[in-house]
């Protein structure tokens, strides 16, 4: 029992399998178990997973991937071309309703070629599939769990070829992980791990403290100092793919006009945010994906500006009234509510309420509603968009800026909580997959987000740095940027 | 003299029952005076308090006591005295508010069915039976789920889990009532449905129904802030305590205060309220003085 | 016991006898903390009951009877009571003992059996139980010993099965069955003295009439002393051989009850004795005849006038019942099915003239009040008619109704519980005149002054609460307020039965002089046969909801025909010394229920006519 | 037993109706079952599909009719959360919830019933006072706030106590404390009273007229008779304690059924929640029962079967 590693995390496993879970860590856990064909290192380089290398047919629509030989899952199936065919078979079929499939763009079919070689198929030319395959919803599950458990899966514990199995899921808060000893890349040192999840972040550290837990997923900020100087702990951290954004409403008329967005965004003071709310855990967000996200690039800062977004209000017409509250030829500035989602990002709520604090400041009456995150999400595709609220989220899209940019950004695209419509930038998405030469395709990305920014379809927040602390009892936690943290490594201290 | 010794409590209207703080008691008095406090707090203390609750200043969070914070500051900088003295408003207004609701809505059915009896007594007391049949907190829960978050469905949730009380209470007494001689003495003499009602058996209720009004309204200031706790009723940028605590006790390491100030004012307030349900009671109703 | 005749407060003289008395009280005073002060409430009392010897108190409510009597037993709080003075039994003050060795007295040399059968005993331990524990406290017995002993006490104050019945709860039995119970467990231990605190208040004449047979048999067979609580005279004449008579916490006169009866000299004693005529002084009298009043103060009598004739025969009767009946469905089960009824009238006919008095007695739930009820339409008959003032009052609708209510009027038992505690005296006797719209308020208020006047009250309380009344006054507002709407009838409902005796002779002629003056028809509804004698025209003995026999007050009392009401005038205990000695057999019977299966009906009753207006059941 | 049959019958009857109210307003309110199911980047496509897969767009008549189908073969849908059967879900939690409960209302009856009854006994005495005091101390402090005050301290500062977790006797420690905290002022309260009023019972009198012993007045007869309403008020506090549940298990996050109610309220969760409308009631019921039936054991006058 000495050699278990006891890990206290955030938020509860929904599904055992990595397709049917929603939340990127939970997503992220499972990848000690379950595997994808490609994986993004935490430099943001796609490197070979269970595939070695992969190509693109000149046609630019079929994909041919071999794939690791040797390797098998852990109830002693072979993985093999069968085994892909199989998963991407399962994940496509409109009735197991898997929640991210999005995020492997126009996939359209698996093939087998022969045992270690398979082609798959895009609708569309569609150059980010080796990334987007990266993604946990392509995770490779043993086609015996799926003969086994059939429509059940999601709630089954199945197999996989990771470097840690499943051994049991219990009753509400507990899952069992143990070692893989025949995995591939080298079996694990540790026996296994037991998470535990705990919604509370001062009640995971207490345990994480009080030698109850070895890790705590993740540290708020804000706790940091008591875990700092203690010569037990220490506190990892990484930076994050997430970007805090707030989608603005475009349905409402004031919303239309570009001064205003941007008004808003200046009346925001990012660096007192992320000091005082995420305790300097966090940066100011430069453009509009994430700073951990393949095509970041700072596009430029966006200063705490009062004056100056007052002024964009007047010369959009709206100037503050005796109440402070903005108003347009006798008509107040509509009354923004302000979605958020509560704990499911270390300070989402926080920042939320900071944030409508500044809105109200200038002169925008905000009510806030700040929610569980499976409700949040409902109200968000449901409500907000009719409604005309602010959304407030973390997008963390599979390391991809492309990724993003495309979906939330994009009318008809249900992730687009704002409503922006703006043509060019699905002709520049278009353009993006269509570009299958690496550097090329990074560089559009750069610039679209670069011009995103600047028409302010949202306002832009933060990017959050991750902390975990752990005791010093072990090491060898490789943290990601994804939150795709590998336990792989994961061994005693001497 | 014998006869006198019978009378039950002197029958000169609500302001009498009240009138004299010493009749409440010694418990009485003291929820009296800490009820009071509260309320001037709540009512009084913003207006020489004039600072925003809302005001928010990041640089200085979770700041200690000082002259320009005399309770210290919240995680968003925000004035904390202001803040508990503002959340006190939202606190009793639910309290107050869902009492009340629940006492007219119960009293109304009670006595409607002690009244008319037959197949519409039936169907009514089935109804709060069924009301009954799931514990309170948890019945609050579900009306919320069901009826939406926001402090106004919190009002009412409360309100509807605290109404089945009022309604039985009110139902039998209204019975007894009912089978009285001076209520049957006025439908001898010609009385209409709505004079009883009015006249004869609602006002001759009262003490038991304010009995249980005063208790509960701590009950549903407790409840209440329980659900502002978990998130299921009022929202930010509302202040109220039970929000306040679940805001603060992320903090609770770092600024105790935070989450220290609305939970001692909830219990302060619910404990005044208690005291002076007991003492109303006491007033109201001298032979149960000792029991409960 | 050579006590002097007119012996006088306090009666210290009856020592010389041979025997030492049993129990010696001196100079008792009680007083009890009421709001931080002491006030005394028993103030120097001072009496002896000889072995063997029946003492009875007596007196009015709240006179300090029970003070007394707890006081002796030493069963006040000590923390709120004081007791000084001397309490001698067998020449030991119990005063002066510790709380163990009184625990040692009580049960065992002196017991006490209370006035509240229902409540006195332990619900939730078996009778049986309740009896032998009274034995394994003092003896030194076993179990089953004391389990042998119960049932043959219990066979001796004549419960029936006693074997069966020694493991049920006192909820199992009727309210005359526990009071034997209570009997049984005062007296397993054979004490020398018993004190009985009202025993029978609570109970109907006819189980009350057995239960005081029931004492003086077994106190002769036991040779004990008892002490004997009462407020009414005709139990005093009945039981004791000598009495005490309390007023306001005081003793006013002792002496032998023979003599008391014959020659008190307290004007309040001569107001209790005046008060209850014994039964049968009504003989040869056609009319009702007022009580002859004492002034509690002055002593003075009035003397009991003469009353005219106010019944009018000549026109239709004012009140005509044919037929009525009455049933009670009782259900139960989840879907409220029907398992029986309480047939609570049945098949009732009779009429009321204008300025007649007509009486219903018979015991407890025998359906008294149910037909006044029915009659008013407070509640809906079955089937029957009722014919009051040209109304045909079963037929009525919801406005009619309300305009029928103009003729009739009620007055109830309790009269503090017929006024709305949270009314003024004067909302409340305007209030039928301004419900039924007679006219504008301040004309109410003229004829309420005018009618309080009437009743003997002046015209300045309008503005006081019911609860600043004594019950006397309380019962005289009822009743200005049934006057209110100048009805033709009116339903009194046990309207003295909850006065004292003094007071209760005072109502009775305030209610004779209305009819007299107003030519008013009652519906007299008691079970007080005393009270039912002095005013009545006519009489209906009701026995489970049905009238046994009907006829003039003077051939019902003088010549009953039924075997129900001959039991019920035999049980009456008439305040005559004289009958001291007399004893009724000792039935263990019970009240009969009323509660029929479903789709039971009655058999056909036919009645014999025995002389002019005078029928009777045949069974 | 026909009285048992006949009580269960009644509850059963109300928690249906509760149960048919609940689930016709769940389907009144806004939002969005298929979407919640779908997850949060599902395409349009795939909710129409779940939609019609569980029946969302047929009419609400008919999905009870469905409803009430399922729940008779024992299937009360799954959890939209986790994807689990909600009975399994309940069912794998309430021994949690039930342990929890009983152990805090065992201290709390320990306690609440001997102060009570020292409080009655030695009324208006400097214990009474502290004794009631406490009581009404007790009642009015916010558990959820005591349990992060407890919990703060014990666990967080001091490190003395589990912060989570079920497994052993130190994790019931903080829980249980605060469930005990909330029903013992309650408990105490009306054990005082009821023996107070017992002692002025007519029939105490008549005891103590037989000479009985104070000891023998307090245990033969006072203290069985007052112990009615004292079990009747904890067995309805036992109900009612899964209002405690609810807020002790979310602060302690113990795996028990009052937080599954809280997470699923959060997250919308309507077959849960109809789900455990059901349990608590029927939970509800039966301690109900089974307080009336300990009631007539020792109340002979309950015991009639009417
Ligand atoms: N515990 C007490 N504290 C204060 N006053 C009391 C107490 N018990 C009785 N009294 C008062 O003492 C007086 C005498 O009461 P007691 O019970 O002896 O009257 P009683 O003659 O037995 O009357 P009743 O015929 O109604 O039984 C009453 O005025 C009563 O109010
Ligand atoms: N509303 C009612 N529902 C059911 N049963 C009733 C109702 N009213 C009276 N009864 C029953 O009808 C029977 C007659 O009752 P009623 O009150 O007329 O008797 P009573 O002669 O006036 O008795 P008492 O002398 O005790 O007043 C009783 O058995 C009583 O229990
Ligand atoms: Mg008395
Ligand atoms: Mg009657």
């Amino acid at each position: 029992q000495e050699n278990v590693l006891r890990v206290v995390v955030p938020s509860s496993i929904e599904a055992k399998i990595p397709s049917g879970t929603g939340p990127a860590f939970n997503q992220g856990l499972l990848r000690n178990v379950f595997e994808t064909l490609t994986v993004v290192s935490p430099d943001q380089k796609l490197l070979p997973g269970l595939a070695t290398d992969w190509s693109v047919s000149d046609d630019k629509l079929t994909w041919t991937f071999r794939l690791r030989e040797g390797v098998s899952f852990t109830d002693g199936t072979p993985f093999d071309a069968d085994a892909v065919v199989r998963n991407i078979d399962y994940i496509m079929a409109p009735e197991n309703r898997i929640p991210s499939l999005d995020n492997l763009g126009p996939l359209s079919g698996a093939r087998k070629v022969d045992d270690h070689t398979v082609e798959l198929t895009t609708s569309v030319p569609f150059s980010g599939l080796p990334v987007r395959l990266a993604h946990t919803v392509a995770s490779m599950v043993s086609p015996a769990s799926y003969d086994e458990y059939g429509a059940d899966i999601p709630r089954e514990i199945a197999s996989g070829t990771g470097p840690f199995m499943l051994e049991s899921f219990e009753l509400p808060d507990r899952i069992v992980m143990t070692r893989n000893p025949d995995y591939w890349g080298g079996a694990p040192e540790i026996d296994g791990i037991d998470f535990d999840f705990i919604n509370d972040g001062q009640t995971r550290l207490a345990g994480l403290l009080s030698g109850q837990a070895d890790m705590n997923f993740y540290l708020s900020p804000i706790d940091r100092p008591r875990v700092a100087g203690n010569p037990d702990f220490e506190v990892l951290s990484v930076p994050s793919i997430r970007a805090f954004v707030a989608h603005l409403p475009m349905g409402l008329p004031a919303m239309q006009d570009r001064k205003v967005r941007e008004a808003l965004n200046l009346a925001i003071d990012r660096e007192a945010l992320a000091n005082f709310i995420f305790s300097g855990s966090a940066t100011a967000l430069d453009s509009s994906i994430g700073p951990g996200q393949i095509g970041y690039r700072a596009a430029h800062q966006l200063p705490y500006d009062p004056e100056r977004a007052e002024e964009l209000f007047a010369e959009a017409g709206w100037s503050k009234n005796s109440d402070g509250i903005l108003e347009k030829d006798g008509e107040r500035f509509p009354t923004l509510t302000y979605l958020a989602s509560n704990g499911r990002y270390p300070g989402d709520d926080a920042l939320a309420q900071a944030v409508s604090g500044y809105l109200t400041e200038a002169g925008v009456p905000t009510e806030l509603r700040i929610e569980e995150f499976a409700t949040f999400i409902e109200d968000a595709r449901n409500t907000a968009r009719d409604a005309g609220w602010v959304t407030q989220i973390a997008w963390g899209f599979a390391s991809e800026g492309a990724s993003m940019l495309c979906q939330v950004y994009v009318e008809s695209n249900p992730l687009d909580f704002g409503g922006y419509d703006n043509p060019e930038l699905e002709t520049a998405c278009a353009e993006i997959d269509a570009t299958f030469e690496t550097d090329a395709r990074i560089r559009l990305i750069e610039e679209t987000a670069a011009w995103v920014m600047d028409d302010y379809p949202a306002i832009f927040l933060l990017a959050p740095t991750y902390e975990v602390a752990t005791s010093t009892a072990f090491t060898g936690l490789q943290l990601s940027s994804s939150e795709y943290h590998s336990f792989a490594g994961v061994a005693p201290a001497e | 003299m014998a006869d006198i010794a019978q009378a039950p409590a002197a029958p000169s209207g609500l302001r009498r029952w009240f009138g004299e703080a010493k009749s409440l008691g010694a418990a009485g008095t003291i929820g009296l005076v800490l009820v009071g406090l509260v309320l001037a707090g709540v009512l009084i203390g913003p207006l020489v308090w004039q600072v925003d609750p809302a005001q928010q200043q990041l640089s200085q969070a979770m700041r200690g006591m000082s002259a320009a914070h005399p309770l210290g500051t919240d995680h968003l900088g925000r004035d904390l005295l202001a803040r508990a003295m503002h959340g006190g408003r939202l606190s009793l207004v639910m309290g107050f508010g869902s009492v009340f609701a629940a006492m007219a809505a119960g009293v109304a059915i009670g006595a409607t069915a002690a009244m008319r009896g037959g197949w519409i007594e039936a169907v009514l007391m089935r109804l709060i039976d069924s009301l009954l049949s799931i514990p309170g907190m948890v019945q609050a829960v579900i009306l919320v789920a069901v009826i939406g978050r926001g402090i106004v469905p919190l009002i009412v949730a409360l309100a509807i889990y605290s109404m089945p009380i009022f309604a039985r209470v009110a139902h039998q007494t209204a019975r007894q009532l009912m089978n009285s001689e001076y209520v049957l003495a006025a439908v001898a003499m010609g009385s209409g449905r709505l004079r009883l009602a009015f006249v004869h058996i609602v006002p001759n209720f009262a003490a038991p129904i304010i009995t249980i009004a005063s208790f509960r309204v701590g009950a549903n200031l407790l409840t209440g802030a329980a659900l502002n706790f978990f998130g299921l009723g009022a929202q930010a940028p509302s202040v109220e305590w039970g929000l306040m605590i679940a805001e603060g006790q992320r903090y609770s390491w770092q600024a105790p205060m935070l989450t220290l100030v609305p939970g001692l004012a909830l219990m302060i307030t619910t404990l005044g309220l208690n005291l002076l349900g007991d003492g109303v009671r006491h007033r109201l109703d001298p032979k149960t003085r000792n029991s409960l | 016991m050579n006590t002097r005749i007119g012996d006088i407060v306090p009666d210290l003289d009856n020592r010389t006898g041979s025997a030492p008395p049993h129990l010696s009280v001196r100079n008792l005073t009680t007083s009890f903390r009421v709001g931080g002060q002491w006030k005394k409430i028993v103030r120097d009392v001072s009496f002896d009951v000889m072995p063997g010897e029946t003492l009875a108190i007596v007196g009015e409510s709240g006179s300090g009877k029970s003070v007394t009597s707890l006081s002796v037993m030493r069963l006040l709080d000590p923390a709120l009571s004081r007791i000084e003075g001397e309490v001698l039994l067998a020449g030991r003050d119990l005063l002066t003992l510790t709380e163990r060795q009184m625990q040692g007295v009580r049960g065992n040399e002196v017991s006490m059996i209370f006035q509240e059968p229902m409540t006195s005993l332990n619900p939730i331990t078996s009778i049986g139980r309740q009896i032998s524990e009274a034995l394994t406290i003092h003896r030194d017995i076993s179990g089953r010993e004391a389990r042998r002993e119960a049932i043959r006490i219990l066979e001796k104050v004549r419960i029936p099965n006693a074997v069966s019945r020694y493991d049920e709860f006192p909820h199992q039995f009727s309210g005359g069955m526990r009071q034997r119970v209570m009997i049984a467990m005062a007296l397993a231990t054979k004490p020398r003295l018993l004190i009985a605190d009202e025993p029978t208040t609570a109970l109907d004449v006819t189980i009350q009439g057995q239960i005081l047979n029931l004492i003086k048999i077994l106190q002769e067979e036991e040779g004990m002393s008892v002490l004997f609580i009462t407020h009414d005279m005709g139990v005093v004449a009945e039981v004791s051989d000598r009495c005490l008579v309390m007023y306001r916490g005081e003793m006013v006169e002792s002496g032998r009850t023979a003599d008391l009866f014959r020659r008190g000299e307290h004007p309040y004693t001569r107001a209790l004795i005046s008060a209850v005529p014994p039964l049968g002084s009504m003989a040869n009298r056609a009319l009702p005849v007022k009580f002859p009043v004492v002034d509690v103060e002055t002593g003075k009598a009035q003397p009991a006038a003469e009353i005219r004739d106010t019944v009018d025969k000549s026109r239709t009767p004012v009140l005509a019942v044919r037929d009525l009946t009455m049933r009670f469905d009782i259900t139960g089960g989840l879907l409220g099915r029907r398992r029986g009824a309480v047939h609570a009238v049945e098949n009732v006919s009779f009429d009321l003239f204008q300025g007649e008095t007509l009486s219903l007695v018979g015991e407890s739930g025998c359906g008294k009040s149910t037909i006044g009820r029915s009659v008013m339409r407070l509640v809906t008959p079955q089937s029957g008619e009722i014919h009051l003032d040209g109304y045909e009052v079963m037929k009525l609708n919801h406005l009619d109704l309300r305009r029928m209510r103009r003729s009739i009027q009620m007055v109830f038992q309790d009269p503090f519980a017929s006024l709305d505690p949270r009314m003024t005296v004067g909302a409340a006797v305007t209030e039928p005149y301004l419900i039924q719209k007679l006219g504008p308020a301040a004309e109410a208020r003229e004829k309420a002054a005018g009618l309080l006047d009437r009743v003997g009250l002046s015209g300045d309380i309008l503005h006081r609460y019911p609860h600043e009344f004594s019950g006397g006054q309380r019962q005289r507002i009822v009743i200005a307020r049934a006057l209110m709407l100048d009805p033709k009838v009116i339903v009194a409902d046990e309207a003295v039965s909850a006065l004292d005796v003094s007071v209760k002779a005072q109502v009775c002629n305030l209610l004779l002089d209305l009819q007299d003056s107003m030519g008013i028809a009652f519906l007299f509804i008691s079970h007080d046969m005393a009270v039912v004698e002095r005013v009545s025209h006519r009489v209906a003995v009701m026995y489970l909801g049905e009238i046994v026999e009907i006829g003039p007050r003077a051939a019902v009392f003088e010549n009953p025909q039924h075997p129900y009401t001959i039991k019920l005038m035999s049980a009456v205990p008439v305040p005559d010394p004289a009958r001291r000695g007399m004893k009724r057999e000792v039935l263990p019977d019970e009240i009969m229920s009323p509660i029929r299966p479903v789709g039971y009906e009655p058999p056909e009753r036919a009645y014999r006519k025995v002389s002019e207006g005078h029928f009777v059941q045949l069974s | 037993m026909t009285d048992v049959v006949q009580r269960l019958l009644q509850g059963c009857i109300s928690v249906f109706i509760l149960f048919t109210v609940v689930f016709f307003l769940i389907r009144l309110v806004p939002g969005d079952p298929a979407v919640l199911l779908a997850g949060p980047t599902a395409s349009q496509e795939t909710i129409e599909l779940i939609r019609t897969q569980f029946g969302f767009d047929r009419p609400f008549v008919e999905q009870y009719a469905l409803f009430l189908q399922n729940a008779l073969h024992g299937d009360f849908g799954s959890s939209i959360r986790t994807q689990l059967p909600v009975m399994r879900e309940i069912l794998e939690r309430l021994p949690y919830t039930a342990v929890l409960a009983l152990v805090g209302m065992g201290v709390a009856v320990l306690l609440g019933v001997t102060g009570g009854v020292i409080a009655a006994i030695r009324r208006n005495s400097g214990a009474d006072v502290v004794l009631t005091s406490t009581a009404v101390l007790a009642i009015s402090v916010p558990s959820f706030w005591l349990a992060l005050l407890l919990m703060n301290f014990f666990a967080v500062r001091l490190g003395w106590l589990p912060s989570y977790g079920a497994g052993t006797w130190r994790h019931f420690v903080l829980p249980a404390v605060v469930i005990a905290a909330a029903q013992v002022g309650l408990i105490m309260r009306v054990t005082r009273g009821s023996v107070i009023e017992v002692l002025s019972a007519d029939y105490i009198r008549t005891a103590r007229a037989k000479g009985a012993s104070s000891a023998r007045l307090m245990i033969h007869h006072a203290l069985r008779g007052a112990i009615v309403p004292v079990i009747t008020v904890i067995c309805l506090q036992i109900g009612i304690l899964f209002n405690g549940a609810v807020v002790t298990e979310t602060v302690f996050n113990w795996p028990g059924i009052g937080r599954f109610l809280i997470d699923s309220v959060l997250a919308r969760d309507y077959p849960a929640i109809q789900a455990l409308v059901l349990v608590f009631g029927v939970i509800f019921i039966l301690i109900n029962l089974f307080s009336d039936m300990l009631n007539a054991v020792i109340d002979p006058r309950l015991r009639r079967a009417r």
